[in-house]
């Protein structure tokens, strides 16, 4: 079974392998005539006035929690959406409450504004 | 209930949307296919200046009476000219358009009255140096050459000046008798380089009406696409 | 003449201190003294009569010898009035209050005059290059003696 | 004796590998030049023409070759490693998503027994390379598109998730090739049976690659060029390959998913990959009909527009599943 | 008004009240959009403040273009000076050309032919109609949609024949000259006006539905950056953006020049004052200018419309300030004359240069996107703006 | 690293590397040429005209050159319109954030050499080519989308015609 992960390794270094090898064969056949503005940030043609890495609000961050709790509970979800056949009605009323719960959970943060993005 | 209306709307709009899109798809491109295919320029098309040339005797037509540099906007025209003693008349020995501070505003066609400077429908003047955009007189009456044109302005003027000086040029025969020319010679300037612009300025309004008149008889020569749509057919007339 | 009466009532107004000028029937003009300026276009923007509460324009044009002006074109949205006032001004100090309080659309307008005629304006707080070069020099250039940078070329005349 | 077990299954694998690549790449050449000319076409135009013989065929490989002669650019305040990586990431990402894409009944190089959930938690990768692309380059506009990415995968992975388990649901199984199989008539198609989930599928589907109307990460018009304002040369060109590799692979997950996969229209098996590869056309021609028309989202519509509706509606999608598959049964 | 009143951003207060906002602590980064930036339409530098993607402040910066045309006019003759009022608003140099013609013209007194006002008209509105046809598809794609630029420049692009065949440019016109236009029409141009009139009346249907009732437009576009009339007038912005603050201002009506008395057309009016309006305006207008074109061409009577101008023309002692309404606005040539052969003074007024004014007071607390929105909805220009 | 540019020097010297490199040349010049990827700036009028070629009616992507909003991405560099003195520093920024190899085409009178604002003008850069070098001067005020075009395959032409050891080299031209 574990095997088929072996696929996979391979994929991945198959693909940072070819991704490195033309990144490298781009190096040899490109210029390279570094000079002071150029390695200037691009900033619409103006230099640019203090670093981008400051601490700003993104704004996101409730969505982020959200998010979370949301992608956990799909987790939840697909062991249950696997077997659902072999649950029949039981299986439907059990996740019914699941969601419930969540969804009310959803309709909760909306209805406290957090879904507003500000 | 708003909101599932609002969904139902919304997604409506949104398809709508991609069929107007698709629509398109379907239809043939209105692009110009530039190297193999040209519009046909119109007559009136203000590009790149030239000096015209009488198409018998290949001389200039400029009588180098500075009007043109005087009316450039931006002092892109240089001319030098001469004085040729046995004709007494001017000639240019440098006539220098600058193209690139040239406004192609198309004054210096509209002052001058004897035809001698066009804004032409011609376009394809990109040089890799800059100080071959600067014309001299051969590379802009080599230009001229196959220009072809109606001589709507002043030919009363030319043809005047022509008489004044019977020995000299007269013989040449006249072919364009059949102008406005001898109505009033009275009018003939006696010194084109320095008459004062205003009085040729009446004059050539008198003769422009008449030269219109003539083109907006002669069948649509100068044919070009109505509507965009419509340059297709052009397109494929020029491509031949 | 809409303009006309309107002119008339606004001398019969503010009498002594505005002087009426005939520019041309269709836009009438009023020298102001511009010590009184700020009041002057506050008054006739909120009196009832007049509302002339658009400002098109500042143009300010330098006479040399004759001093300087400003002119301010303005117009009524609600009465379709349209007036220039005037003001003259020194041409060794030109200085004219900032009128951004009434009309905030005024702000960059007087920053050109200050920029390219040197017009001082008396309250503006923020002076700064809005047209030239950060790093101008080369004094008022749109003033009639300004006598050109390295890179100014004049037009020869033919 | 690891190598000795291993081996056989080594090289088939990079066999498949090696496959997957010349496909992938021929594939992004082609669609690169196909989005051109279907944009071309919307907008009355024509597209390349010169480059090539027949209608610039070639043009997108001297694209591509003309972006590996490009100078590489790294500007002296980014984060030097996090600005390389990024695009290694981006499309190793991508890559590694075809390794659970069913081409036919018997080519898929891995059928993982979790296909789905492989999937979901491959693709998010890309995005936090956008983010690292966004964040390593220090410029301002490029940190607001890696920022606007990440908020985009807030939003857009649940729903897209619980979309896909409508169709886990009637198949039983996570297993590609599984929800595949199951799909086998023309009206079992999860598109039928499943059209609220197709459509929750393809809106978070176009998020999650960037497509218009969701391109906030790299909003020409707002924000230059996004999270690769700084990148050019070959790096440059693995994010742009990457884009349209992507598109291809959210099209052949919706096709495997919902459009019967290698299924032909009448149940065939026959010409599987060939289907296959129509029918994730047809959904990347959707795709790029849809860049083609619509506007641009506003950062915060995008977040509400998941939350408040497609949210939801994925649930209600399964719990209509739910509810009629007890039902039918 | 008070000034004070002004400057408070509606958003920033609903900032104060979000708690999330208000706990964290956050810096202000600065950026700069533009000058070259795909969304400024030209070289216009706003610096922005911004919190994440929100906007603080934003303070314009301009001159990127000032080329001194009125420096340049105060040393050429009167005749000379149209070529640069082409270049003064090269988007709709034609109204442009208008402006300099009607301010010569009422301080010389000069008698215009009835066919070259009839002929001012119809170019003008030909040229607002394609002035707007790049609003309109510039306005879509500063939203992300690309298409609809190229629609609208296809459309452009068949005004530009009409305007190539009659007076030779493609862009810059030179051709309505002081006391009339520089040459008549020609034969057969009445019909193919009129073909492409009715042709833009069906484009205008298409382009309404492609964008007109897309919810992604209309959420990008409703409620962004409301001026009120009061704000829109004490910033001195003009054109169709105030009329979509609600302002009935036209000065084709209200102070006519041309013949525009003659024409019936109407005035679209905005009612939320916000993004939408303003799109919506043009895009009305576009549907009026049709509407002109058509009586216009219509009633246009016979004669000889051009003017010879003399080399040695002297405009009488004098000052004037002309304004006509241009696609964009208000624009206005103040001319001083002292008798001479040249303007003692020359001042352009552009429309653009109010309206780029009150963006920064109006887009405060939105997001970047919506500045790019508004600033697009203003159709800012900005060689009128930097002159 | 720039190896491409010694290439030349030595395979040349093996037999038959002469045409090696000239096909590898012809290869490379082919793919750059036919890949003109364009920044989006423009100043004043003439951009409007190279919209206008962007667009439908002439439709620059037909050479297969596509808009890119970053100076980074962009291979050739259209001075469209008017550049100042106050523009002219930001010109040169933008055009040093280019990657190489990049190519410049000034269009039109103003930007070639002031054009009608040569003179009397105080805020004019006389010519762009005292910032930035430039490889095609068109003419025009503004120039036709044809013009634009011709300076276009002008530029193609040039392009076609370089050196692997010009462009490839680490100093500069």
């Amino acid at each position: 079974m574990l095997d088929k992960y072996l696929t996979v390794a391979v994929f991945l270094f198959g693909t940072v392998g070819f991704v490195l090898v033309t990144l490298f064969v781009a190096k040899l056949l490109r210029p390279a005539r570094p000079s002071e503005i150029k390695l200037q940030n691009y900033e619409c043609g103006e230099s640019p006035v203090g670093s981008s890495w400051v601490q700003f609000n993104v704004r996101f961050y409730i969505f982020a929690l959200l998010f979370v709790i949301f992608d956990v509970e799909t987790v939840f979800i697909f062991p249950w959406a696997v077997v659902y056949d072999t649950l029949g009605w039981f299986g439907f009323i059990e996740m019914t409450i699941f969601l419930a719960i969540l969804i009310y959970g959803l309709v909760y943060a909306w209805k406290k504004g957090v879904l507003k993005w500000v | 209930m708003g909101m599932v209306k609002d969904f139902f709307s919304g997604i409506y709009n949104l398809v709508v949307g991609l069929f107007v899109t698709g629509k398109h798809l379907g239809r043939h491109a209105i692009t110009l296919q530039y190297p193999k295919e040209r519009w046909e320029m119109p007559e009136r098309s203000r590009g790149v200046v030239v000096l015209l040339s009488d198409p018998e005797t290949g001389e200039l037509n400029c009588t180098a009476c500075l009007l043109c540099m005087k009316a450039c906007p931006t002092g892109a025209i240089i001319i030098d000219r001469e004085k040729n003693p046995e004709t007494k008349r001017w000639f240019p020995t440098k006539f220098v358009i600058d193209n690139t501070i040239c406004a192609f505003c198309g004054l210096c066609e509209e002052s001058c009255n004897f035809d001698a400077i066009k804004l032409t429908g011609k376009y394809e003047f990109s040089v890799f140096d800059q100080s071959e955009l600067i014309y001299d007189m051969d590379r802009l009456a080599e230009l001229g050459r196959d220009v072809k044109y109606t001589p709507r302005k002043k030919p009363a003027a030319k043809k005047a000046a022509e008489q004044k000086k019977p020995p000299a040029e007269g013989k040449k025969p006249d072919e364009k008798k059949e102008d406005t020319a001898e109505k009033k010679p009275e009018e003939k300037p006696d010194k084109i380089e320095t008459n004062p612009a205003e009085k040729k300025e009446e004059k050539a309004e008198a003769s422009d009406k008449k030269t219109e008149d003539q083109e907006s008889r002669k069948p649509e020569e100068a044919k070009q696409g109505d509507l965009g749509l419509d340059k297709e057919e052009d397109k494929k007339e020029s491509g031949n | 003449m809409q303009n006309e009466q309107l002119v008339s009532q606004l001398v019969e107004k503010f009498g002594a201190q505005a002087e009426k000028v005939e520019l041309n029937p269709a836009q009438p003009a009023l020298v102001v003294d511009k010590s009184i300026l700020v009041e002057f276009l506050k008054q006739i923007k909120e009196d009832e009569n007049f509302k002339i509460d658009y400002l098109s324009c500042i143009s300010a044009v330098d006479y040399l010898e004759n001093g300087m002006e400003m002119n301010y074109h303005l117009c009524s949205i609600e009465l379709r009035y349209k007036l220039t006032v005037k003001v003259k001004l020194d041409r060794e100090k030109p200085e004219v209050p900032t009128i951004r309080e009434i009309h905030p659309g005024a702000d960059w307008h007087e920053r050109e005059a200050w920029e390219l005629f040197g017009i001082d304006i008396k309250g503006h707080p923020n002076l700064k290059t809005l047209l030239l070069p950060e790093d101008w020099k080369d004094g008022w250039p749109m003033r009639r003696d300004w006598e050109g940078n390295d890179d100014f070329v004049k037009m020869p005349e033919f | 004796m690891f190598l000795g077990i291993e081996l056989p299954q080594i090289v088939l694998s990079a066999i498949y590998f090696a496959l997957t690549l010349g496909v992938v790449l021929l594939m992004a050449l082609f669609l690169v030049w196909w989005e051109r000319k279907v944009s071309a076409h919307i907008q009355v135009r024509f597209g390349p023409m010169m480059t090539g013989k027949w209608h610039g065929w070639s043009q997108t490989l001297a694209d591509a070759l003309k972006l590996l002669q490009k100078e590489d650019i790294v500007p002296r305040a980014a984060d030097k490693g996090v600005y390389f990586w990024a695009p290694v990431i981006v499309f190793g990402a991508t890559m590694m998503t075809f390794v659970v894409i069913p081409w036919s009944p018997r080519f898929i190089a891995a059928d993982l027994n979790v296909g789905i959930l492989y999937i979901i938690a491959i693709t998010t990768f890309t995005i936090i390379s956008l983010l690292m692309a966004g964040w390593g380059s220090n410029n301002k506009y490029s940190l607001l598109g890696g920022m606007r990415s990440a908020a985009q995968i807030v939003s857009y992975e649940v729903p897209l998730t619980l979309s896909i388990m409508g169709v886990v649901l009637l198949a039983q199984s996570l297993s590609m090739q599984d929800i595949v199989a199951d799909q086998n008539k023309f009206w079992n198609w999860n598109i039928i049976r499943q059209p609220l989930g197709f459509l929750v599928y393809l809106v978070a589907a176009t998020a999650e690659v960037n497509r218009t109307p969701f391109d906030l990460p790299e909003a020409e018009q707002e924000l230059v060029a996004g999270f690769n304002v700084e990148y050019s040369g070959m790096k440059f060109a693995m994010f742009f390959l990457a884009e349209f590799v992507n598109m291809f692979v959210v099209a052949a997950i919706a096709t495997a998913l919902f459009l019967g996969g290698w299924w032909g229209p009448f149940g065939n098996e026959s010409l599987g990959w060939l289907w296959f590869v129509l029918k994730s056309m047809g959904v990347v021609f959707v795709l790029m009909w849809f860049r083609w028309t619509y506007p641009r989202l506003r950062v915060d519509h995008l977040m509400e527009f998941a939350w408040k509706w497609l949210l939801p509606l994925a649930f209600l999608n399964l719990l209509a599943t739910g509810l009629i598959y007890n039902l039918v049964k | 008004m008070d000034e004070k009143e002004l400057h408070i951003g509606e958003h920033q207060e609903q900032d104060e009240q979000n708690p999330v906002a208000r706990e964290l602590h956050t810096e202000e980064f600065l950026v700069n959009m533009g000058p070259q930036h795909p969304s400024t339409h030209g070289v216009c530098r706003l610096l922005l403040t911004m919190d994440g993607e929100v906007i603080v402040k934003v303070e314009p910066y301009i001159g990127y273009l000032h080329r001194a045309i009125e420096k340049i006019c105060e040393n050429r003759i009167y005749n000379q000076i149209t070529p640069f009022m082409d270049r003064f608003e090269y988007v709709s140099s034609m109204l442009a050309d208008w402006v300099y013609a009607l301010c010569v013209e009422r301080i010389g007194q000069i008698e215009v032919s009835p066919r070259a006002e009839y002929l001012r008209v119809i170019f003008g509105e030909l040229q607002r109609i394609a002035s707007h046809l790049i609003y309109w598809g510039v306005f879509a794609m500063d939203l992300g949609a690309v298409t609809p630029f190229l629609y609208g420049l296809r459309e452009r692009e068949m005004i530009m024949d009409l305007f190539e065949e009659t007076c030779g440019q493609r862009l810059t016109y030179n051709y309505i000259r002081i006391g009339g236009v520089s040459q008549d029409i020609n034969p057969g141009f009445e019909q193919k006006c009129k073909k492409f009139t009715s042709y833009m009346c069906q484009v205008l249907e298409d382009y309404e539905t492609l964008l007109n009732e897309n919810p992604i437009f209309l959420s990008r576009t409703k409620n962004i950056g409301v001026a009120p009339p009061e704000l829109s007038v004490a910033y001195g912005v003009s054109g169709p953006s105030l009329r979509a603050s609600g302002v009935n201002w036209d000065i084709r009506k209200d102070d006519p020049y041309g013949y525009y008395e003659k024409f019936e057309f109407e005035i679209p009016q905005g009612k939320n004052y916000d993004t939408w309006d303003r799109y919506q305006a043009r895009v009305i207008e576009m549907r009026e200018s049709c509407k002109i074109i058509e009586q216009a061409l219509d009633g246009l009577p016979e004669g000889d419309p051009t003017f010879k101008m003399r080399a040695s023309f002297k405009l009488p002692e004098g000052e004037y300030y002309a304004r006509i309404e241009s696609s964009r606005g208000e624009m206005g040539c103040y001319i001083v004359s002292k008798g001479e052969k040249k303007p003692y003074r020359l001042k352009l007024r552009g429309s653009s240069f109010n309206n780029l004014m009150i963006i920064p007071e109006i887009s405060k607390g939105l997001k970047i996107a919506d500045l790019v929105a508004i600033f697009a909805s203003y159709d800012i220009i900005m060689p009128e703006v930097d002159r | 690293m720039g190896v491409a540019s010694k290439i030349p020097v030595y395979l040349e010297k093996a037999p038959g590397g002469g045409i090696l490199v000239t096909s590898i040349d012809k290869i490379l010049n082919w793919s750059r040429a036919s890949s003109l990827w364009y920044m989006l700036f423009g100043t004043a009028c003439c951009a409007i005209e190279m919209m206008c070629t962007g667009a439908s009616r002439y439709d620059f992507d037909r050479l297969g050159m596509i808009f890119r909003a970053s100076p980074r991405q962009s291979d050739l560099m259209f001075v469209a319109g008017t550049i100042t003195h106050k523009m002219a520093s930001r010109v040169k920024i933008l055009y040093e954030q280019m990657a190489e190899p990049r190519y410049v085409i000034a269009m039109g009178g103003c930007a070639v050499r002031g054009g009608p604002f040569y003179y009397d003008s105080y805020a004019v850069l006389k010519g762009i080519d005292k910032v930035i070098p430039v490889d095609v001067y068109i003419p025009g005020c503004p120039p036709r989308p044809e013009s634009l075009m011709e300076g276009c395959l002008k530029l193609r032409e040039k392009i076609r015609k370089e050196k692997m050891a010009d462009w490839s080299s680490d100093s500069a031209k």
